[in-house]
């Protein structure tokens, strides 16, 4: 129980410290994650157990005050957290480092450690709290933090102050929605909301308003736009916390929602127009990730891709057997591409600093120079396209069978598509980065452990495909869409 | 609520809605800025009208106040920095 | 940006469209919310005897919500940082000077000011008034004396002010985090504290709200100091 | 119609007159606004609806607005201070990209 209330208490006490005491920030971090991991780790031992928790922030219970709860989604979206966040904090000793003389740097070195913790507590606090306002609350302060974190790379202001536009946008519609949902139950507790929901006009009108506000921080096509440059221009290791824990964490309160709260309400047409969206969001992100100049650009818009596998789910949510085999499809999927583009971004950040540079056409040299960087890439994009044995390829296999046994055929060739176009991006930034260049040694050489940072990311990818047994049924505990009907999970 | 009520939430209602109209629209930042400082303080008036005098306080603090006071001063910043600038034409 | 052409004219038109498609919606959300309303009103009047304060409002924000009060703390906090380091903040030069009046008036102004913002603070547990109200009011005094006399203010950027700056936040993370120690649900005052606990919480709350707001009224982080 | 249902329908319209000045205006100052009128749509939204339960409001929608205040001052404070070095940066207060 008390690892619930630590996970965020530590990290905010840490970015209290980073901030007042400047010259421990980077010891404090560094502590503090750790620890992270091991009360994430912690607390997934005790659901695993079979046991969901509750806890009552200041001791009173909802609807009066505000729910804490976690259960086996709960569990494996703060570990993976941690893990992410652990791997970026050491990525980010060596990334914030270099340039001592360059005040900018200085400064964005200075300014990392006390956002980041804030943004790590913000991102816990959204795991766990069960109260829809407080939710608000947490996505606003994960919104601003990431906001902040971007506008550290002084060029990226006018991408952090978009990012921030559209944030602000996504809140309002959202708040309004638990405005409404307030005057109709006279509570946001969402254990309560979801006993007493009937379908009537202002329960629609708050779930469109919080869906859709919950799209656009999810960035679904097409409200994506503010995502590419917010993404690829912010420094590495905040880009990797943006794709693989941010965005997440707006998908992960849509799916609390729509499995709690909207469950009753939940209609077939707009679980297909999400899908739709969904597709046109693969489609769309992965050409767009083929043509982009730029490494990082082409993260970012696979993230764009990859999140339209999220919303998969929803078209297929309707059938109960489909519906749970999906469920526990996208979770996965959500899951190992976290891990995986956190990897993969870190990676794209040690290419830029040792060249200077991130024009794929111009890689030619990075296997020669920067082997284990691009051995992190490769591996990254094995999960990425979902080659076994990675946890991108059980996600999309889950995820395949699950459109197969619901009849709608149709998503699993959008979703077989993606896979050959993720096939496509990948490739082709791997074919130019292994050529062999005549070249110099590379400027900046990174830091080792800013590539093996980006390895062990990648790494753990893989090994949640292969270790998926346990993890699998950690997130059946307390499941509302029931036990994975297939538990043959290939090895 | 007699018809006096009536009348004044029905005006106050209504000019709330043309302040916030000319707050995002027209040619001139500082009226857009000017209109949404008063349609945060009938907005404090309003709420003082719905029994709400704690929060009606706290919006003519901050919603009003606090963020008047950030709006005016990035808008001379924003002025300042365009002189100083000088060469850059102006959008508006 | 004064394009008139007609691509523009036909996104805006479809832009209000939409908004009335939006709006139209709404009300009808609104006229069809039940007549008998449903509330926590009565079990907040319920526990007010156990928050430890007199006043609705304050005792759900310190005490049964308490926890989206420490967030929103955070949140402030977070905004100043994303201004701290963005850059030094300027005071542009051109500002003209205030007049003796002015002057003379902000130096009786500023010291009641801090007075009232006390008295506020105070006020909170029992009526209308509160640590936010508070420290607008604290803010207020702040930028009056920014305006009039910019290079007395004793804004510097040092460990002090730093330590201002997260006081609030720290104190609340302090007093759960000590209540989880002591295996309590966080935030859970003992019964016999709550006042007094609300009282210190809502006080280095009052100081680093209107130090903060301040600050992002000058336009981010001072120089430092010596 | 009473009272609550009156400024509700107000709370909708500065809604949507927030809403329709953030997709049309291209000045980030006034993109700024248009989401502080939305926010003051919502909160005026919130303690409308929190006055349909009787004589006094229902405190608790009254402290979220509160706290929903606090945190759109932070907002709007962190992006004033962002456009601002726009402006700084490229020399006008729009977002670059729009020009295309």
């Amino acid at each position: 129980m008390s690892q619930m209330a630590a996970l965020v208490l530590m990290p905010l006490f840490g970015a209290f410290i980073a901030f007042v005491l400047p010259r421990y920030a980077r010891i404090t971090g560094i502590t503090v994650a750790f620890i992270q991991l091991g009360l994430a780790l912690s607390l997934a031992t005790t659901i695993y157990a079979g046991e969901t928790l509750r806890l009552s922030a200041a001791g009173w219970d909802p609807p009066l005050g505000i729910g804490l709860y976690a259960d086996g989604l709960t569990a494996l979206f703060l570990c993976l957290t941690s893990v992410v966040g652990l791997g970026t904090s050491l990525h980010a000793i060596g990334y914030f480092k270099f340039d001592r003389n360059d005040s900018n740097h200085n400064t964005s070195a200075h300014g990392w450690w006390p956002l980041w913790l804030a943004l790590w507590a913000a991102l816990n606090a959204l795991f766990l709290t069960e109260d829809a306002f407080n939710l608000y609350v947490t996505l606003e302060l994960i919104g601003l933090a990431a906001v902040a974190l971007v506008a550290l790379e002084a060029h990226a202001v006018a991408a952090a102050t978009r990012y921030l536009l559209v944030g602000l946008l996504g809140s309002m519609f959202y708040l309004l929605g638990v405005g409404l949902l307030y005057a109709l139950h006279g509570t946001v507790d969402m254990k309560a909301l979801s006993a007493g929901m009937q379908p009537e006009p202002a329960a629609w009108m708050a779930m469109a308003l919080m869906t859709a506000g919950l799209l656009l921080k999810t960035a679904l096509f097409p409200l994506h736009f503010w995502l590419p440059p917010a993404h690829a221009n912010a420094p590495a290791p905040v880009s990797a916390i943006l794709s693989a824990l941010v965005v997440k964490a707006a998908f992960y309160a849509l799916l609390r929602l729509w499995l709690g709260p909207f469950e009753p309400l939940a209609a077939d047409l707009a679980g297909q127009l999400i899908g739709i969206l969904g597709a046109a969001a693969i489609i769309w992100g992965s050409v767009q990730a083929f043509m982009a100049p730029r490494l990082k650009l082409v993260v970012a818009y696979s993230t764009v891709a990859q999140i339209g596998y999220l919303f998969l789910w929803f078209p297929l949510a309707g059938s109960s057997i489909a519906g749970s085999i999906a469920w526990y499809g996208v979770v996965w999927l959500a899951l190992s591409h976290g891990l995986a583009k956190a990897g993969l971004f870190l990676a794209a950040g040690n290419i830029l600093h040792a060249s200077g540079h991130d024009r794929v056409t111009d890689l030619a040299g990075v296997g020669q120079h920067l082997p284990i960087t691009l051995f992190a890439v490769g591996i990254a994009c094995a999960s990425i396209m979902g080659l076994p044995p990675s946890g991108g390829f059980v996600g999309k296999w889950l995820l395949l069978n699950a459109a197969f046994v619901s009849g709608q055929w149709w998503w699993a060739v959008v979703m077989l598509l993606g896979g050959i176009m993720a096939a496509a991006y990948s490739f082709r930034v791997l074919l130019h980065a292994f050529r062999n260049k005549e070249s110099q040694l590379p400027q900046h050489r990174p830091h080792p452990v800013m590539e093996w940072s980006a390895l062990a990311l990648a790494v753990c990818a893989v090994l949640l495909g292969i270790l998926s047994a346990q993890p699998l049924a950690l997130l059946e505990v307390g499941a509302s869409v029931g036990e994975l009907a297939l538990t043959e999970a290939p090895k | 609520m007699t018809p006096f009520d009536w009348l004044f939430d029905g005006l106050l209602g209504i000019t709330m809605l043309w302040l916030g109209l000319r707050a995002v629209s027209g040619t001139v930042l500082l009226s857009n800025i000017l209109s949404f400082i008063g349609l945060g303080m009938l907005m404090a008036l309003a709420w003082v009208r719905l029994s709400a005098p704690d929060v009606a306080l706290a919006e003519a603090a901050l919603g009003s106040g606090v963020t008047g006071a950030l709006l005016l001063a990035a808008f001379n910043r924003l002025q300042s920095d365009k002189h100083s600038q000088g060469k850059h034409h102006d959008k508006e | 940006m004064t394009k008139s052409d007609p691509v523009r004219l036909i996104s805006v038109v479809l832009t209000l469209l939409a908004v009335a498609v939006i709006g139209l919606l709404l009300a009808w959300a609104v006229f069809t919310l039940p007549e008998q309303a449903v509330g926590l009103s009565s079990m907040v009047s319920d526990r007010m005897p156990e928050s430890g304060v007199n006043a609705e409002v304050t005792a759900i924000l310190l005490n049964f919500r308490s926890y989206d009060t420490l967030l929103e703390l955070v949140v402030l906090l977070v905004a100043l940082l994303g201004a701290w380091y963005l850059g030094k903040m300027h005071l542009s030069p051109e500002d003209t000077k205030p007049g003796l009046v002015l002057e003379g008036l902000v130096r009786f102004l500023v010291p009641v000011m801090i007075l009232v913002t006390g008295y506020i603070l105070w006020l909170g547990s029992h009526a209308a008034g509160g640590a936010f109200q508070a420290g607008a009011l604290l803010a207020g005094a702040g930028v009056l004396m920014l305006v009039v006399s910019r290079e007395k203010l004793p804004l510097r950027d040092s460990i002090q002010l730093r330590i201002l700056l997260v006081a609030g936040p720290a104190v609340f993370t302090l007093v759960a985090g000590a209540l989880v120690l002591v295996d309590k649900p966080m935030l859970q005052y003992p019964r016999q504290y709550a006042g007094s606990l609300i009282l210190l919480i809502e006080a280095a709350s009052t100081l680093t709200i209107g130090i903060t707001l301040t600050l992002l009224f000058a336009g981010g982080r001072p120089h430092r100091g010596d | 119609m009473n009272q609550p249902i009156w400024y509700a329908l107000i709370a909708t319209a500065l809604f949507c007159i927030g809403l329709a000045g953030l997709v049309i205006n291209r000045h980030l100052l006034r993109r700024i606004l248009a989401i502080n009128v939305m926010s003051t749509g919502v909160f005026l939204m919130f303690v409308a609806l929190a006055g349909r339960t009787g004589a006094l409001p229902d405190p608790v929608p009254l402290a979220m607005v509160l706290t929903g205040l606090v945190v759109s001052v932070s907002a709007t404070a962190l992006a004033l201070v962002l456009i601002v070095r726009i402006q700084h940066l490229h020399g006008c207060v729009e977002f670059p990209e729009d020009d295309a």
